[in-house]
């Protein structure tokens, strides 16, 4: 338990490190990926306690972990999936159209 | 050269900044003494107002299910926005050949997982799992078909159209329970509150409409994954 | 008669808006003038000193609606001067050109008769808007950059007008149209860009010579008096340091104007020296000062008006207007030379001319020895840019350009007409003061008065062959930068750097809103230390 | 009568059938996508017209008790975005009939998904499913800008994608922080909690939301998705981006700031000035970036910027004045840069071009969209009598009743700085005619209409402002004071 917090914040900064230092548009969709992940991570932990048993009630228990952070989890898993999807959909795309994956070649907005 | 290493200790420094600030941030709010007044309450009342003994499904079903059915429709819009940006081709991006004996475990197997995703779906409310899992069960199944048999096999049975109109339907449904609480229970989404036969829990059939919005929520969530992955292998 | 209480400005913005759909100049014509003539009808029957058709906005009182002595004798003059321009130009306005001017006018009567900030603010802005428009052409790349000057000058000065108005309202709570209590330099800074103060005068000769003379016309004759009528109404100050400044600009604006040969150039500087005298006027503060100020804002409109209808002409007929060009016009176009003989008389301040009345007037309103020999200064520099413009365009027998077109009868009429009013007025100098309801007790035509009218004249005449080689014609440039364009050159700089930093690079837009993360907790982090 | 939840269920009905009734037959899709679009209006302009007896009101998702189920509520600062809710989308659509020719039932899909987000952030009580449809928002969102399928809306679309899911996950950490924090989701709830939170927790949490958000509204130095995606995506979208969703991002942000932390506490921690402060640079870098554009679409984008800029002021001083002022900004602001939008795809039909410089001679070519984009120009630095006019004078006035002399000089300044760049399209407009290719296309009634109608609202509400300003007179009961707002959720 004492290296919950510090393991979410490390996959939160390795995440977001491999977003900033990439190039290869797919490996900037595991960094986010990593990202929201860890997050989920940090609500499963929030629900935890020690000697908690799983929140299915089918009979009656002393301590029964959190299940709003689960259920919360179940959800952002769900929206986070569809993000990537649309990520890498549009990844695809781009590759067709630009042939490549490095993102530093993909400028053609500025100003 | 010299840029791109100046570039990686900025963003160094500037994520391990971050990292820490997070970290002291965190402790701080771990260290609070707080009353989860929610979740008692879920712990508490849950079984005996909803039905259900698992008690994420009584929350994702019935307790915040304005939640599920927004994130219902996170997947379906997502399912068609890879169907509509992944334009239709032809051929298949995995050309990978199997031997027979792959092809005739897959078939052996496929059928322990149909019934492995209705028994998740159908028994939702009772055990750990529910129409999201159930869901992405069916889509595993049919990412497996595509896999082993090849593309045209899936499409010639299923075809995206096809697919994306029992998403629709599975939707609708789920929509519809909602009406439904909102005729007899006078709230969109009411289940247990709008006086539906809640059953002993435990039972199958208890918990009100909620296999019904697991079954619904099942359909959308396989079809919906499916539709993601057949658009996303479809290449030149 | 029932007097009609309405704001005469409506009436000439309906009928701008009605002149959208008239199919001929003729009838866009006779309906402009038939606007005018309500509008005379309406102002001569306007109830004096009261407050009416009064609205709330914004919780405030709109009081579209307040006359007094000096805002209807101006409203009569800017008629006079209307119908006199319309007669004059309506045979080649462009179709797009009636309603605007119409607008403009219409909003130039409006913000003479209202008496709150905010529609003050409304018709001060909608004026240079339309103003804009008018000083615009499609097709001509000098007039646009004019235009764009034009409108950037203006709005900073509308701006600074409104951030003077909104600091007074917050101040005082209410909108009347009074002396501001707080931020009285921004209303100045507001007033100065609107009668071409020296300082921010740039606006004026760049733009009134590059357009075309019968908007030069119209615009000349009202843009700037309504700065100097917004200074009267808002600047309630019997403040010497304001007159001081007036005769500052006064002498500043005639020394500009013998440097240039360009007739319209020459007569757009001597509007930024007469709104001098204006502002001596007013900044003196007396009864007397503001009316001689007032008065001379009337003959001013008129006088100048017909100088640049004078010009309009001899750039119709003979398609030059920079002297160097011109000479010995007087026999090919007589009545042109002396209708504007009249007018240059009377900015010269010859006795017997209009110009002479109000001049006296601001004269005899103080005893500050300064400012009455800074504008004996400034009148010997008018008189010497007179004599120019009437030495080398008319009389001297130089180089004699060919007439391409006879002026036409209508231009004929205008000049004809504003002289003999200019005339009327100069003579009936009692009649003027019981306009203004004052009774000055000046013997205009006593002969100390006249040698006092005819000394810097005589000074002027005098100089003249001795200057001959400073003020010589020579060619000039359209447009020339200056400081301000430096200044917007500094904008668009920045702006480059801006737009440079967005380099179309993604992880670099994410670092942005990681840093922004990270300056804002580590703000909060470090300001709990403390 | 709860019409409000039909907020969410028409569009949600829409968005599931629009597939089933495009298969069958696809004439039936945009007779379903307006009746749906009117209904939604016409709930809107139903609240808002019944204000005085109807508001505030709450409705329990699922008739659980208040403090467990998820409620939706609007309240008077709610008919804000309501006003916008009446009128954008249904223009939007409108003008979609003729631009959107490749794949409309997916177009319509993905704006009604838009559209449910949006209300669905607006009326939710409940932390947690203000992300679910902020999500759901956001989604769409992605998808419409890369719809036109041309490179640079693709590129745009990766780019709002990776921005945007940064500043999600952002959010989606300050909202499960917060729930760590305070035990409970329910908006009502959280403040008496966060009450009892260290200071600087509080501007931990803070801060994420303020990023999270910051993104989708484009808060300098987090909105450099915003000028790309608009010059990639189609105009329709455009309209209902800077007209309605974005305001909805702000609206949400300043509902959570005031009601979650309150203003006093902004007062006292010095945020006030921080805030007030950010405003300004975002408003003097969006129209310092605008100055340059040479894509009308993007200096757009810049402006709006800028534009949100002055509502960040506003909001940011925290007084009651304030929060009107910067209420009918936001309002009179949407409404005039939809009409504005509208004419520069009216006029990109002639020239084929976004680029200002392909523009020139427009005036000749079509004289009416001409004077019209030129007069909303003109109208958008503050010319009066321009409904922006009356926004500027109440932030203004706002501004410096409360003491913020230089940022309200500031907000004079850079009107100064936009007349700069609002008067080189009018430029190019009327500059000589150089001659078009082939031949002018004729507008349709659907393409000028939504322009006219939006440019009269706009005129109306400058020369009235009374209109608007007795909708939002109000707002502030709800914003500044947490009571009136833990009352109306969780009853006396």
């Amino acid at each position: 338990m004492i290296l919950l917090y510090p393991t979410i914040v490390l996959l939160i900064c390795m995440g977001l490190y491999t977003v900033l230092t990439q190039t290869n548009m797919i490996k900037i969709i595991i960094g986010i990926s990593i990202v929201e992940s860890s997050i989920i991570l940090l609500l499963g932990a929030m629900a935890y306690f020690p000697g908690a048993a799983a929140p299915v009630l089918d009979h009656p228990f002393e301590l029964v972990a959190d299940p709003l952070p689960q259920a919360l989890g179940l959800t952002a898993i769900v929206i986070n999936a569809s993000t990537t999807a649309i990520m890498l959909a549009l990844v695809i795309k781009l590759h067709n159209r630009y042939d490549t994956l490095n993102i530093h070649e993909i400028k053609k907005l500025r100003g | 050269m010299k840029n791109i290493s100046f570039n990686k200790l900025f963003s160094f420094s500037l994520v391990s900044l971050l990292g820490v600030l997070l970290l002291i941030s965190f402790y701080d709010i771990s260290n609070l003494e707080v009353t989860l007044s929610l979740s008692e309450h879920y712990i508490n009342y849950g079984v005996e107002e909803t039905g259900a003994i698992n008690l994420v499904t009584a929350i994702l079903f019935d307790y915040r299910a304005f939640d599920t059915i927004g994130e219902a429709t996170v997947i379906f819009t997502a399912a068609s926005i890879v169907a509509l940006i992944l334009p239709q081709h032809e051929a298949s991006m995995l050309k990978t050949e199997f031997t027979p004996i792959v092809h005739q475990s897959i078939a052996f197997i496929l059928p322990f997982f149909w019934v492995i995703s209705i028994f998740l779906i159908a028994y939702g409310h009772l055990s750990p799992g529910g129409g999201f899992s159930g869901g992405v069960i069916i889509s595993a199944m049919s990412i497996l078909i595509i896999f082993t048999y090849g593309f045209h096999y899936m499409t010639r049975r299923f075809n995206v159209t096809r697919l994306s109109l029992i998403e629709d339907f599975g939707a609708l449904l789920f929509l519809s329970i909602g009406v439904f609480g909102l005729i007899y229970g006078g709230s969109f989404l009411a289940n247990s509150q709008a006086g539906v036969y809640l059953g002993n829990p435990g039972e199958l059939l208890s918990g009100g409409l909620m296999p019904l919005s697991n079954l619904a929520v099942g359909a959308k969530v396989g079809t919906g994954l499916s539709i993601i992955f057949i658009s996303l292998t479809r290449e030149d | 008669m029932p007097a009609i209480t309405m704001n005469p400005g409506f009436i000439l913005i309906l009928v701008g808006i009605l002149s959208i759909f008239m199919k001929n100049n003729k009838q866009r014509f006779i309906l402009s003038m038939a606007g005018l003539a309500t509008s005379l009808f309406i102002i001569l029957g306007l109830p004096e000193g009261e407050r009416l058709l009064t609205f709330v906005f914004l919780d405030f009182e709109i009081i579209l609606l307040e006359v007094d002595v000096i805002s209807r004798n101006i409203a009569l003059v800017f008629v006079i001067f209307g119908a006199g321009a319309f007669i004059y130009s309506y045979k080649f306005c462009k179709k797009k050109e009636f309603p605007l001017v119409n607008f403009y006018l219409g909003f130039s009567f409006m913000i003479l008769f209202v008496g709150d900030f905010i529609s003050f603010f409304v018709a001060w802005e909608i004026i240079t808007v339309s103003a804009f428009f008018l000083i615009y052409d499609i097709n001509d790349a000098v007039r646009q950059h004019t235009a764009q000057y034009y409108i950037l000058m203006h709005v900073s000065g509308g701006l600074m007008l409104l951030w003077g108005i909104i600091l007074h309202v917050t101040e005082s709570g209410s909108i009347i149209l009074t002396m501001p209590e707080r931020g009285l330099i921004f209303f100045l800074i507001s007033i100065a860009v609107k009668l071409a103060f020296v300082g921010v005068h740039t606006w004026l000769p760049r733009t009134y010579a590059n357009i075309p003379f019968h908007i030069s016309v119209i615009l000349s004759a009202f843009t700037s008096k309504i700065g100097v009528y917004g200074l009267y109404r808002i600047i309630e100050l019997d403040n010497m340091l304001i007159a001081y400044f007036g005769a500052f600009s006064a002498i500043l604006g005639v020394i500009l104007a013998m440097t240039h040969s360009d007739i319209r150039k020459i007569l757009s500087y001597h509007i930024v020296s007469q709104i001098g005298y204006m502002i001596i006027g007013i900044g003196i503060g007396s009864e007397l000062g503001i009316v001689g100020g007032s008065f001379h804002i009337i003959n001013h409109i008129l006088y100048k008006g017909l100088l640049f209808i004078m010009a309009g002409t001899v750039i119709y007929s003979f398609g030059y207007e920079n002297l160097e060009n011109l000479g010995g016009l007087w026999k090919k176009v007589p009545i042109t030379f002396v209708t504007s003989l009249i007018a240059a008389l009377s900015i010269a301040g010859f006795p017997f001319f209009n110009g002479y009345l109000s001049k006296t007037m601001i004269k005899h309103s103080t005893d500050n020895q300064i400012i009455y020999y800074g504008m004996m200064i400034a009148g010997i520099g008018t008189a010497l840019s007179f004599i120019k413009i009437m030495y080398f365009g008319f009389i001297r027998e130089g180089n004699n350009p060919p007439m391409k077109k006879k002026p036409l009868f209508s231009m004929r009429v205008s000049m004809v007409f504003l002289a003999g009013i200019m005339m009327t007025m100069a003579l009936l100098p009692e009649q003027m003061e019981s306009l203004f309801n004052i009774s000055t007790g000046i013997n205009y035509f006593s002969a100390y008065e006249v040698w006092n009218g005819v000394q810097p004249i005589l000074i002027g005449l005098a100089l003249f062959p001795i200057l001959q080689k400073t003020i010589e014609p020579h060619p000039e440039q359209p447009i020339e930068p200056d400081f301000y364009c430096d200044i917007c050159n500094s904008f668009i700089e920045f702006d480059n750097k801006v737009s440079k930093i967005h380099t179309g690079d993604m992880v670099r837009y994410v670092s942005w809103v990681l840093f922004a993360l990270v300056l804002l907790l580590l703000n909060f982090y470090v300001t709990s230390l403390f | 009568m709860d019409l409000l939840i039909w907020l969410i269920i028409i569009p949600l009905f829409t968005i599931f059938s629009i597939g089933i009734f495009n298969y069958i037959n696809k004439k039936f899709v945009l007779p379903v996508v307006f009746t749906s679009a009117i209904l939604q209006s016409g709930i809107a302009i139903y609240y808002i017209i019944n204000r005085n007896n109807l508001l505030p009101q709450l409705y329990n998702v699922g008739n659980w008790q208040r403090d467990i189920a998820i409620n939706l509520s609007i309240d008077n600062f709610t008919l804000v975005i309501f006003v916008l809710i009446a009128i954008m989308p249904l223009l939007s659509l409108l003008y979609s009939i003729t631009e959107i020719q490749r794949k409309p039932a997916k177009f319509y899909l993905l704006i009604n998904v838009l559209l449910l987000g949006a209300s669905g952030m607006v009326m939710t009580a409940d932390l947690f499913n203000f992300y679910v449809f902020f999500e759901i928002a956001s989604i769409s969102s992605y998808a419409l800008v890369a719809f036109r399928d041309e490179d640079i809306s693709l590129e745009a679309a990766f780019e709002y994608l990776i921005i945007g899911s940064i500043g999600s996950v952002f959010l989606l950490l300050g909202i499960v922080l917060t729930y760590q924090a305070t035990g409970t989701l329910n908006m009502a709830m959280i403040p008496g909690r966060m009450a009892e939170i260290p200071v600087i927790t509080r501007q931990v949490l803070m801060s994420l939301f303020i990023i999270g958000l910051g993104v989708k509204f484009a808060l300098v130095p987090l909105h450099a998705w915003m000028p790309d995606a608009y010059q990639g995506s189609p105009i329709s979208y455009i309209v209902l981006s800077s007209g309605l969703v974005v305001n909805v991002y702000f609206f949400v942000l300043v509902r959570i700031l005031f009601i979650f932390f309150g203003v006093e506490f902004f007062q006292e921690t010095i945020f006030t000035n921080l805030i007030v402060g950010w405003g300004v640079l975002s408003m003097l870098f969006g129209h310092g970036a605008a100055l340059q554009q040479d894509n009308l679409k993007r200096l757009f984008a810049y402006s709006t910027i800028a534009q949100l800029g002055y509502v960040i002021i506003a909001f940011g001083l925290g007084t009651e004045a304030g929060i009107v002022a910067g209420s009918f900004h936001l309002i009179s602001h949407a409404l005039l840069k939809g009409a504005i939008f509208f004419t520069a795809g009216n006029l990109h039909k002639a020239t084929g071009s976004y680029q200002i410089r392909e523009m020139k001679g427009m005036a000749e070519k079509m004289p009416v969209m001409s004077i019209i984009f030129v007069l909303m120009l003109i109208a958008m630095v503050g010319i009066p009598p321009s409904n922006i006019f009356v926004s500027k004078w109440l932030i203004l006035s706002a501004a410096v009743e409360a003491g913020y002399l230089l940022p309200a000089f500031m907000i004079v300044f850079g009107s100064f700085l936009s007349l700069g760049y609002y008067l080189r399209p009018v430029i190019t407009i009327y500059t000589g005619y150089t001659g078009f290719p082939g031949k002018l296309p004729l507008l349709k009634f659907n393409e000028y209409f939504p322009t006219l109608l939006l440019a009269g609202i706009c005129l109306i509400i400058g020369l009235f402002p009374g209109y608007i300003l007795n909708i939002i007179d109000t707002a502030p009961e709800f914003l500044l004071e947490q009571s009136n707002f833990i009352i109306h959720i969780l009853g006396g």
